[in-house]
């Protein structure tokens, strides 16, 4: 196969899943003819129709609430939110309704969300942001990111099995990646598994998204300065892969976690607390964090470009912990 | 077809129980919230009446007598209320939220007007899925004002949806009357902004609501698409406990009674001579005799178990 | 009064504006996204001179029409765009967030729908205050599918607030024609759904446009409260780059042009003898100046300061 | 002064507020006649009128976003969201509006939400959620939380005259304490102080809102079995005292973090990684959170009870903490 974009293997890995299971469903703002704000759907309007591939007004609580009722009542929508800062006008319905709906109303509500987001693309601060800690707090809902094309793939369908509310973080910036693959759709991978990207020894390296990218390219530049870098991909963030966290941080004793995102209140904190709670005793330095600074994102390339935790300052705050003593 | 003594059966059966569910709390009994609709019981009957067991209704915050119009359990509502393991979400919902899809009964809803974007997805599958169901969303005059509501209705008459938006227009909101939170005299005006069928009816009536529910349904099977009803009623209780109802006068509320349901339809059933007095006083002993049962049930049943309490987070 | 030969001035700014700005962007020299309002330039203009300066105005993210039509430096809103110190946001906002109070101009912005209630809160605090201040919200078609848009119009029919929202019905929503996002076939439909003054005008005749506003403007002045009025027009451009417009044909768009407000503000003031070809051709030059001078000042302008990047999140 | 409740003094500072500052008016669900749900505002329609004590419909969105505008234009809306749950209908607006409003557009947002949050009444799970953490991680947005009669009094006044969006989070079953004042409104606090709510050196409690009041409880106990906990009040989320801490954790080497909330994604965590990241070499444990478990609140009392972090359970978590070796 040749290369094929994160972009292109979503999409492949949608239509696998509309031809195998009718109950599978795609609703979203110009996801037909237009294929979505980044393309992702581009063309399945053709194979499927407009019912199956279903644009809606512009009405984020309306249809987020739409979906999860049809998805108790059987079906299995996948939607896409066109930016995740929009994610905010559904809340209620996110929140209050689908993460409800197991432990008090025992119903299953098999519903994806996809939605781009992050920044890079000079969007401004209500079009880049990272919002998943929304939602990280709120017991009943999934959240995958995936940082590589096969894992694209693989959490999707994944995500669209699962009986429950899954968010998939897809990042604007991973979408033009190629990837080389020897088929789409890859062979899915069980949600709360992390992914260890790469082996090291001197620290761990915990990201995920597109900073789990930028993480693994800074490690290829640490790798020349003979500093060995674990990189661990966390692929899903509920649930979270603690163990393999864990363990990575027992053996190299040193972990840095990176988050686009403000530094205050992210995902970070609380594995940052959960590595404390189980391998205090085992780390030379408190657990680190790489993140974003507590503002909003700017629109100015230049400014942007100042916050976003790209692989250098990745592998400058690595390089920095590495070598500490 | 309607059926007025099976409807009054059920009226009076919300009736005492909603009657029962206020005492129960003054007398510190059961705790937490409940939304009683003494007063509104014909809306949730003639609407019930009107569907098919395959049709589905979501409910309000004020939604126990539209579950025991659609055939709850009235031991296991009451066993929710009471936080046992017999109720309906297993003490974990409470009034606010409890469904049961066995019954098309898609769950009472603590938060206002978001039943019926969830209420718009079923239907949105029942049509993706080929079948005849109808799908049934209570709300209410303040709901009216929810955002997410002009949304659904935007959403189902573009998708030609078979939903039936029923407002309860009970006159208020919590405090607020319908017109401070209403800017038009009837919500059913509201139909106008999407294009669909609207109409209002006296929610008092069981028979008119049924009749009204009954033909809008049969053209949501049809592949019509979806209506706003509103029925004019009037909540003769307060919103919830602990409301000392200062915004509004006893006057009012003797008139209301005055207008009230039950009396109305034992009245009907009387003239009509369907049921003579001796009669009624069965009928009403019945739904006494089930209410006292509901709560015996109640209160025999287990504690929900503590040790599970974070269990079934994820289905 | 409205006058035609500053109205032209003001639209042939906006033309040249945006054609730059597809420019800049095609060339690489700007980054990030913008939405252009080429051939919507009478909706902003008719719109901007029926306001006094104590009016507010709020925007969408298609809003450099609608702010240069405010008073806008174009030298300053392009810095915004180059990402420059200068900028009306200093770098920070770009195309969809930019305001300038001090203009009567409550923001550009990027969430479809939210100003109209962001707007509702300036007519509130206008009422309170007790000013004559009127405050027109511009939205989209597509953005009156929004719930919060539902929520602010019947808030201030409520409230009487002196609100006038104005629908830019451009026929899309991004690549969504307005038959399948709204309902009923004119926005202005709704207007009954709150009880308050609704009206459609050709949003290409910035007269038009002007003279219901000013109409609506003097109501609200005098308390008569909110109105809804859609302008119907036509999206020439992209909804952004990378736009292939596929989804309506290039015929629609031949058709679109013909009917499209520059030229016919060009053949209104001809036709009366106002400015004849000479003239017309020393207002192009003239506002293709402005817009070269604007790119050279964007240009020209430092960019912002990296170190204080983080600084001024809180007031 | 005889002793007034939370509710009451809240309610005597908003009309000292009102009374102060003609720019101040209070919106929200039937705050007039009927006082609000939990009747903070009881009584204040017969001073101030229906103009500057507005009802409004339910409308959440809506509202929120019309008083960020009114706040804007020169207004200083107080706003009540009549259960903390519902502001998930607002969160696009306080998240995409508010919270950037200085950073980006360089203009000041004087409002203030108030809002009953917390479990305890057995309202069920979408009436008894604390959801700070939603707007914790935002940049832009403060938050107050105070745990005492005082607090409530001083905190809403730096609140409302605060020029930024400050969300104060008022606990459900603090309104009926009675709190011996001098006077009400008391004298207000700079937000971003912690209040050292007792001194001690066996270890330090951190909490806030109704956990801060049941954590002077649960050391009360202690005291009695000569454990002396240092029970520190956050008062302010954001901005969060981090060196008031910093400070206590260096002395007392213990840490225990009590929140209100489900344990994963929550304050705690980010006040643990900041300690963590300051005094790491000083701590002789990790820093402790004692939480929610990991799941909605249930309705039946007796599974609230269950879940919720009570004065019992902190002392059993410190004393373990105290004594642990
Ligand atoms: C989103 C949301 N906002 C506010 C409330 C609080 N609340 C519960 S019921 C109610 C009044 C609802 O009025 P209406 O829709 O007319 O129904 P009724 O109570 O009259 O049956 C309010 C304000 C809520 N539960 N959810
Ligand atoms: C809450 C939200 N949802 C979706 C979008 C993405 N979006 C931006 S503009 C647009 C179309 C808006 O259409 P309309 O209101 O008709 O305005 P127009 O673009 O035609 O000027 C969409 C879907 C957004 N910015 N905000
Ligand atoms: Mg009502
Ligand atoms: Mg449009």
């Amino acid at each position: 196969m040749s290369p094929l974009t994160t972009t292109q293997i979503l999409r492949e890995t949608l239509a696998a899943e509309l031809r195998r299971d009718p109950a599978v469903f795609l609703m979203g703002e110009d996801i037909g003819a237009y294929g979505g704000s980044f393309g992702v759907t581009r063309g399945l309007i053709d194979e499927f129709g407009a019912t199956r591939i279903r644009n809606t007004p512009i009405s984020e609580p309306g249809f987020v609430g739409a979906a999860i009722g049809a998805a108790v009542a059987g079906a299995r929508p996948v939607v896409e939110i066109m930016f995740m800062d929009f994610i905010t006008l559904a809340v209620d319905q996110l929140v209050n309704m689908a993460a409800k709906l197991a432990y008090v109303y025992n119903q299953s509500c098999p519903l994806v969300i996809r939605t781009p987001m992050g920044g890079g693309r000079g969007y401004g601060a209500t079009h880049s942001q990272c919002l998943e800690r929304l939602f990280f707090g709120v017991p009943g809902i999934r959240i995958v990111a995936p940082a590589t094309g096969a894992d694209a793939s693989a959490l999707l369908q994944s995500a669209i099995r699962d009986p429950n509310p899954v968010l998939l973080l897809e990042h604007k910036l991973l979408y033009p990646l190629r990837w080389e693959l020897d088929a789409v759709p890859t062979p899915p991978v069980p949600l709360g598994q992390a992914r260890i990207a790469r082996r090291g020894s001197d620290l761990t390296v915990i990201a995920w998204s597109w900073c789990a990218f930028e993480a693994e390219r800074a490690a290829a530049q640490l790798a020349a300065e003979e500093i060995e870098a674990e990189v661990i991909d966390l692929r899903s963030l509920n649930p979270l892969d603690i163990e393999t966290l864990a363990a990575s941080a027992r053996k190299t004793r040193r972990v840095l976690i990176v988050e686009e995102g403000p530094r205050t209140g992210g995902i970070a904190a609380e594995i940052g607390s959960q590595l404390h709670e189980r391998v205090f005793g085992d780390l030379e330095f408190p657990v680190q964090r790489l993140a974003m600074p507590d503002c909003p994102v700017p629109s100015a390339r230049s400014l942007e470009a100042a916050v976003m935790p790209g692989a250098e300052v990745i592998a400058a705050a690595a390089r920095d912990l590495a070598t500490r003593v | 077809m309607f059926d007025p003594t099976q409807a009054y059966d059920r009226m009076l059966l919300i009736r005492r129980f909603e009657e029962a569910v206020e005492k129960l709390f003054s007398e510190g009994r059961i705790m937490g919230t409940a939304h009683t609709c003494i007063g509104q019981e014909a809306t949730a009957v003639g609407v019930a009446a009107a569907l098919q067991p395959q049709d589905a209704l979501t409910s309000t915050h004020r939604g126990h007598g539209h579950f025991l119009a659609r055939g709850a359990d009235p031991g296991r509502l009451m066993a929710e209320l009471f936080g046992r393991a017999t109720g309906y979400s297993r003490g974990r919902g409470g009034s606010q939220m409890m469904m049961e899809p066995a019954l098309g009964f898609y769950g009472t809803n603590g938060i206002t007007g978001a039943s019926v974007a969830f209420a718009a997805g079923l239907a949105l599958q029942a049509q993706l899925a080929g079948t005849d169901r109808v799908v049934v969303a209570f709300f209410g005059d303040g709901a009216s004002s929810q955002g997410v509501i002009h949304e659904s209705l935007n959403l189902a008459a573009l998708w030609k949806l078979p939903l039936i938006a029923v407002c309860e227009s009970n006159g208020y909101a919590m405090s607020t009357p319908a017109s401070c939170g209403v800017s038009v005299d009837s919500v059913a005006t509201r139909a106008v902004a999407y294009g669909i069928t609207g109409a209002t009816v006296d929610g008092n009536d069981p028979r008119a609501v049924h009749d009204a529910i009954a033909a809008l349904a049969d053209r949501g099977r049809k592949g019509g698409g979806p209506a706003l009803l509103e029925c004019r009623t009037y909540r003769l209780s307060g919103h919830s406990r602990g409301d000392r109802r200062e915004y509004r006068t006893r006057d009012e509320e003797q008139a209301a009674w005055r207008q009230e349901p039950l009396t109305r339809i034992e009245q009907a059933l009387t003239a009509a001579g369907t049921l003579d007095a001796a009669a009624l006083e069965r009928h009403r002993a019945a739904a006494e005799r089930r209410v006292a049962e509901a709560i015996a049930f109640a209160e025999a049943s287990p504690m929900p178990d503590e040790d599970t309490v974070a269990e079934g987070v994820f289905a």
